[in-house]
């Protein structure tokens, strides 16, 4: 009896706790407790309640309350428990307690009621042709889209428990005959060392075992897509998988696997690489055009030719600001409408931004506040950052551009190159695990370029890419 | 000259601030402080128009002695 | 010191950008004008003696495994006076980065842009190279194996587009080439590209097992192609026009009309050179920043990376213009280098064959 | 790494101490013509500067027919005086990047122009790749009139030049800066094409080019002008001065009329090679010159036959070796070493003396659309 004040105490405020009291029998009553809010109650009804009540007692029961109620519910969910906070905690996760009158049985019993989504279509990942299939916030059925692809017995799930609070599941899953023995080591490692209260998505995790916090640049990779999750185990890399978010973290990642979209491995050997190098092309599209236009325009015009140079001129005639200010005000406010497209109901979204910047950049133009070529510049910049397939690497694009711009606009093409410098050295320093960040290119590994910078048809990646992944 | 002072005492400021953070000892403050301090030297010298020009130095040593 | 490890290809590619750095943009501008039609001649024997001076540095570190100059020094003359030599060799670095800022300073100050000062461009470089220093050896290395096709191909598309103004006639100036005079007033050759190798020194250690094939071919190939583009300033500009320009390559880039839409691609080269010049900084700047760390045991690079900002910049101001630049090469750069890059050297050795130092010991010592 | 913290610090500081060299593309001068005239008297330098009027050229903006071109003109002593003397009278800032071609005077180009070379040379933002021409008529008249059909007279003449310069085996026509600096120290000269303005008075309202009759106040560019050492030496008239280019500067078209069985024939000449060789050095030079041919216009009274195009090839050939015999013998009686003798093994003093053969072979190649010119008898 105990047992139950205490947990009455305990748990006892809140609305949605449930305690019934059954006196089976003079001597022996029983207590049911459990959250009603994430505990199916019919469950409840019929595996506990019925068998309880409708079983006359006989006097097995009377002496020997444990082993009666074992008999009577079905053995799968149950399990005994000692003191009260253990008992708590499994209330807490949607099970409900059996607790004897005397105190000495106490059986708790699984019946959560998850509410969570079908499996639907990833939204960040879309792609044309490959499965429609996107994890969802359960671990459990993520575990279950993995297995279904991967039926192998090297594939491993370590279960770890991170967060004193929200106490969330991390799955650490690799291949054990493929992944390397020191990355996987790194990310044991790496994940125990987290002391944090709460884990409620993988970015969290991904900020605490993450090498340079510093860096605008992910150093791992994260998707939504059991299919993208499946590829990157065979190719010998660890996949962090969290509890209640649908995004996985997948490392070691080198910066030319971010222009990798899952559609890559679907398509034709020769579409694929195509794409691959357009995903290039636009990377440096949208990093270097803004900071080369205003180096151009304000500091060597010489660099343009003579008929584009009076165009341009013409048009700027009646722009108040220079080059730079131009630019900057131009991005801002595309920046803005950007975040208002992601912010806007799902009906709207993207299609706002762009046409927003369109139409906005046009009414410029008409005032005369901005010159037409300043806004091909920026919806040009715009439309190729959208190009990359990972959002996280798209944000650093961005962060990227807009140093450059500020570069370009302080000292020209002088201090456009001095940026360059300093985000190669940058980049070129990073590590993910061990892995050096721009592996097939800055250490020439010339294999390894098969599977990044081209895609080459299937039967010529007869063995595993992951030889590239052991860190020397 | 003013401007190449405040540069000077923000460096060191700024250093400080650095390195105080990660434990270091007594010679990587010192070594901090002495090079600052010698490139504020040939700074000032080439501000106040008669620089401490090395290169005329070695240039006279080489065409003396040698 | 940082565990760091190059491989060949790295090592070659750092030679290589190293040797042609800012000499590519000066020396085909005086060495015409010394040795008129027998500027390119000139530097084949240069690249040869640049060849031999590896060999020497080569066998002396081979004898002293895994150390440094400066660490090769304080072990053979002992703490003090090995102490000077290495301060001497900060102080060489030290020289040779501020007079590598000088150059790009002033190109960048006469050709692109007039009205900045000099200093903002030192400074502003420096700081870069100082963040490149305290990235560590295998990050430049990295930087510049990542370079070194995008550094090639724009200096090498411009030139075969200018084989249009190719003219034979270039080639028979009136002129009597009498080899051992021009040798003498062309010695600088010799020295500015090729003795300041003698950095290469410090990074030995790092180097993996190709290190001598990747060393020596990286000075010939460097060396292979300065001749040709010194070959090819003669051919396409001339003796004449090639002699009085301070940086003829960049006049052959700003002069080349591809069609009249793309007339205008000196910015290219002086990107390339930029990219070049800030690779060849950062290594000398490590190069110094290493002997310093390595002289007063210091584990941090950039406790002293940052403050050698201000020297550096500094000492690059010392010279007033371009000409009294290029007068003082010529006059005092040969002697003054052959100090680091030969005396200091056959001196450490001669005194470790004395000493038994290193693997001079006898054979039953050595492992 | 605390210290890469330091080292951003302290590039920003390094980068907001403002910018120096930012000139907006809308603040500059647009420099497409520049011209320079000597008064032999004063020694003053006469400048003109044509700036271009972005907005007037822009038809985009509808703007009222606005000059294409505004024309600037300096006078001082010496060039360096200018950089800093346009900033008085212009708004905006002088800009030579651009610059399409170059016009000098007649009188200053006999007087030498090395001062301007150097000039132009020193900095680099002075384009010496761009074309010259020397002009027989007042440069002022030149520099205030509008061009018809190229908006920008300095395009206009640089299109002009673009017809010759086709024709050029590596589509060099070298009558550049760089060109003469390039045969500064060389006994053979460079020729520069005159400029020559027929009229009188400057077509300098923009209204004038509304008129139809294009050639009256136009430009043409004929006769060419002899430069040896960077100075003027004296002119040549078109003929020769496109033979001059195809004995020594690889240019490969001339177009002549031949007369055949006593009637025209204008035949034009297609990818001439020269070879020079030296019979006896340095006394005895003979040149190969081989060219294909293509008729143009054929008056013959003749039907067209094999003998027939044997003839017309036969008459170019002896045309040909005529009109260069006629250029050595012109080139001995002046002085000027226009075949380049002097330069290809020739000795200073006796190349007057040297025995030049020319020997031409020439092969018909195209015949045109009618097989035999049509007949009256």
């Amino acid at each position: 009896m105990l047992i139950v004040h205490q947990i009455m105490e305990r748990l006892g405020h809140s609305p949605d706790f449930v305690c019934h009291e059954f006196a089976l029998s003079p001597d022996l009553g029983l207590f049911c407790i459990y959250i009603s809010s994430i505990v199916s109650t019919e469950h409840a009804n019929e595996f506990i309640f019925k068998p309880i009540l409708e079983q006359n007692l006989d006097a097995r029961a009377l002496h020997d309350p444990k082993s009666w109620l074992e008999s009577l519910i079905p053995k799968a969910q149950t399990d005994a428990f000692k003191e009260a906070t253990e008992g708590i905690q499994r209330l807490l996760e949607g099970q409900c307690l059996l607790i004897s009158s005397s105190g000495d049985c106490r059986l708790s019993y699984d019946i959560a009621k998850g509410q969570n989504r079908s499996v639907s279509e990833p939204t960040t990942e879309a792609s044309i042709r490959g499965p429609r299939e996107g994890f969802v916030e359960d671990i459990a059925r993520n575990v279950a889209l993995i297995r279904k692809r991967l039926k192998s017995e090297h594939l491993i799930f370590e279960q770890l428990i991170i967060g004193t609070e929200t106490k969330t599941k991390v799955y650490l899953t690799y291949i054990d005959n493929i992944a390397q023995v020191k990355v996987v080591e790194e990310f044991r490692r790496r994940l125990n060392s987290i002391h944090a209260d709460s884990i409620l998505e993988s970015s969290y995790i991904e900020e605490w075992i993450q090498d340079n916090t510093w860096s605008p640049f992910p150093q791992l990779l994260f998707t939504e897509r059991p299919d993208s999750v499946v590829a990157k185990l065979m190719e010998g890399q660890v996949v962090v998988m969290t509890d209640g978010t649908p995004i996985a973290l997948v490392g070691p990642v080198t910066f030319f696997q971010f222009f990798n979209s899952p559609e890559d491995y679907y398509q034709r050997a020769d579409i694929a690489t195509l794409s691959r190098w357009l995903r290039f092309f636009a990377f440096l599209l949208s990093i270097f055009v803004p900071a080369l236009y205003i180096a151009v325009v304000s500091y060597h015009p010489e660099l343009l030719p003579n008929s584009l140079l009076i165009s341009l001129a013409a048009q700027r005639e009646e722009v108040p600001f220079p080059a730079f200010f131009e630019a900057a005000i131009m991005m801002v406010t595309f920046e803005i409408l950007r975040e208002a497209g992601l912010r806007m109901p799902r009906i709207a979204g993207q299609s706002i931004s762009i046409v927003g910047a369109l139409v906005l950049g046009e009414a410029a133009v008409e005032a005369g506040l901005v010159s037409a070529a300043m806004v091909i510049v920026v919806s040009l910049t715009a439309i190729s950052n959208f190009v990359s397939p990972n959002y996280g690497f798209g944000i650093a694009q961005r962060i990227i551009q807009f140093a450059f711009m500020i570069l370009a606009g302080l000292m020209g093409l002088f201090g456009l190159m001095c940026g360059v410098f300093f985000v190669l050295i940058h980049l070129v320093s990073l590590r993910s695990f061990g892995v050096k960040y721009f592996t097939p290119l800055a250490p020439l590994v010339l294999s390894a370029w098969r599977d990044t910078l081209f895609r080459v048809p299937r039967y010529k990646m007869k063995r595993f890419p992951h030889r590239r992944m052991q860190n020397k | 000259m003013t401007l190449l002072i405040l540069l000077y005492i923000f460096f060191h400021i700024g250093g400080f601030w650095i390195l105080r953070a990660s434990p270091s000892q007594k010679k990587e403050m010192g070594l901090f402080f002495g090079l600052t301090t010698l490139g504020a030297v040939l700074w000032g010298s080439i501000i106040l128009r008669h620089p401490l020009d090395v290169n005329k130095a070695i240039g006279w040593m080489l065409s003396h002695w040698l | 010191m940082e565990q760091a490890n190059l491989s060949g290809w790295q090592l070659f590619n750092l030679t290589l950008v190293f040797i042609i750095g800012t000499s590519f943009i000066l020396l085909p501008g005086s060495l015409i004008a010394d040795a008129k039609q027998y500027g390119w001649l000139v530097f084949i024997w240069a690249f040869l003696y640049g060849i031999i001076l590896g060999g020497l540095w080569l066998y002396l570190s081979s004898k002293f495994p895994g150390l440094s100059i400066v660490q090769i020094a304080v072990q053979v003359l002992g703490k003090w006076a090995g102490g000077f030599v290495s301060l001497l060799y900060v102080l060489f670095f030290i020289q040779i980065a501020s007079w590598v800022t000088r150059n790009m300073s002033d190109f960048m100050h006469i050709n692109v842009m007039p009205r900045t000062p000099l200093s903002v461009f030192n400074i502003m470089i420096l700081a870069v190279c100082a963040y490149a220093v305290v990235k560590g050896i295998e990050s430049i290395a990295m930087v510049c194996e990542l370079l070194s096709l995008l550094l090639t191909l724009p200096f090498w598309i411009p030139f075969s587009i200018m084989i249009q103004e190719w003219d034979w006639q270039n080639f028979n100036v009136p002129y009597v080439f009498h080899p051992w005079e021009t040798f003498l007033n062309t010695r600088y050759a010799l020295a500015f590209p090729f003795m300041e190798t003698v950095s290469f020194m410090m990074i030995f250690p790092f180097a993996g097992r190709r290190l001598n094939l990747a060393f020596l071919s990286g000075i010939g190939f460097a060396g292979i192609n300065l001749t040709l583009s010194i070959l090819f300033t003669i051919g396409v500009l001339g003796v004449e026009r090639a002699s009085h320009l301070i940086y003829p390559i960049f006049i052959i880039f700003r002069e080349m009309e591809f069609t009249n839409f793309i007339e205008h691609l000196e910015s290219v080269l002086s990107i390339n050179i930029l990219l070049i010049v800030c690779i060849k900084l950062s290594l000398l700047f490590y190069c110094a920043v290493l002997a310093i760390c390595q002289l007063f045991e210091v584990k941090e690079r950039g406790v002293v990376a940052y403050p050698l900002i201000w020297i550096i910049s500094a000492y690059a101001l010392f010279f007033k213009n371009i000409v009294e630049n290029v007068n003082w090469v010529k006059m005092y750069l040969f002697n003054y280098y052959a100090l680091y890059a030969i005396v200091i050297p056959a001196v450490l050795i001669i005194c470790a064959r004395m000493r038994k130092k290193g693997r001079f010991r006898k054979r039953e010592t050595a492992t | 790494m605390k210290a890469s913290r330091l080292g951003v610090v302290l590039t920003l500081l390094a980068l907001c101490t403002g910018c120096w060299d930012i000139k907006d593309i809308n603040t500059l001068a647009i420099v497409s013509l520049a011209g320079v005239d000597k008064d032999p008297k004063s020694g003053d330098f006469l400048a003109y500067y044509q700036v271009m009027n972005p907005t007037g050229l822009s038809t985009r903006t509808g703007s009222s027919a606005k000059a294409a071109v505004y024309t600037f003109n300096f006078k001082d002593f010496s060039h360096g005086r200018f950089t800093e003397k346009t900033g008085r009278a212009m708004p905006r800032l002088f800009f030579t990047a651009h610059l399409q071609s170059y016009i000098i005077s007649e009188r200053y180009a006999r007087e030498g122009i090395l001062d301007l070379i150097n000039y132009v040379e020193l900095n680099p933002e002075r384009r010496s790749n761009l074309i010259i021409f020397v002009s027989d008529s007042p440069l002022d008249v030149i520099m205030n009139s509008f061009t018809p059909l190229d908006r920008v007279p300095g395009r206009f003449m640089r299109s002009l030049s673009n017809h010759y310069q086709r024709n050029f085996r590596m589509n060099i026509y070298p009558i550049r800066f760089k060109d003469l600096e390039k045969d500064l120290k060389r006994q053979t000269p460079t020729v520069i094409p005159i400029i020559h303005y027929n009229g009188v008075k400057a077509a300098s309202k923009s209204d004038e080019i509304e008129k139809i009759n294009a050639t009256q106040n136009g430009l043409t560019f004929a006769e060419g002008a002899v430069f040896i050492h960077a100075r003027m030496v004296g002119r040549l008239d078109d003929k020769s001065k496109v033979l001059f280019y195809i004995l020594n500067k690889k240019y490969r078209r001339l177009t002549e009329t031949i007369t055949v069985n006593g009637s025209y024939v204008d035949v034009e000449a297609q990818n001439i090679q020269v070879q020079r060789k030296w019979i006896a050095p340095g006394s005895h030079l003979s040149f190969d010159i081989h060219a294909d041919l293509r008729i143009i216009n054929n008056q013959q009274k003749r039907k067209m036959t094999l003998q027939n195009l044997q003839q017309i090839e036969a008459s170019f050939n002896k045309m040909l070796e005529a009109k260069a015999e006629a250029l050595e013998q012109m080139s001995k009686d002046k002085g000027w070493d226009l075949l380049g003798i002097q330069d290809h093994g020739g000795n200073e003093d006796s190349w007057r003396q040297t025995k030049v053969t020319f020997h031409v072979t020439s092969t018909m190649t195209t015949t045109g659309n009618t097989s035999t010119p049509y007949l009256l008898e």
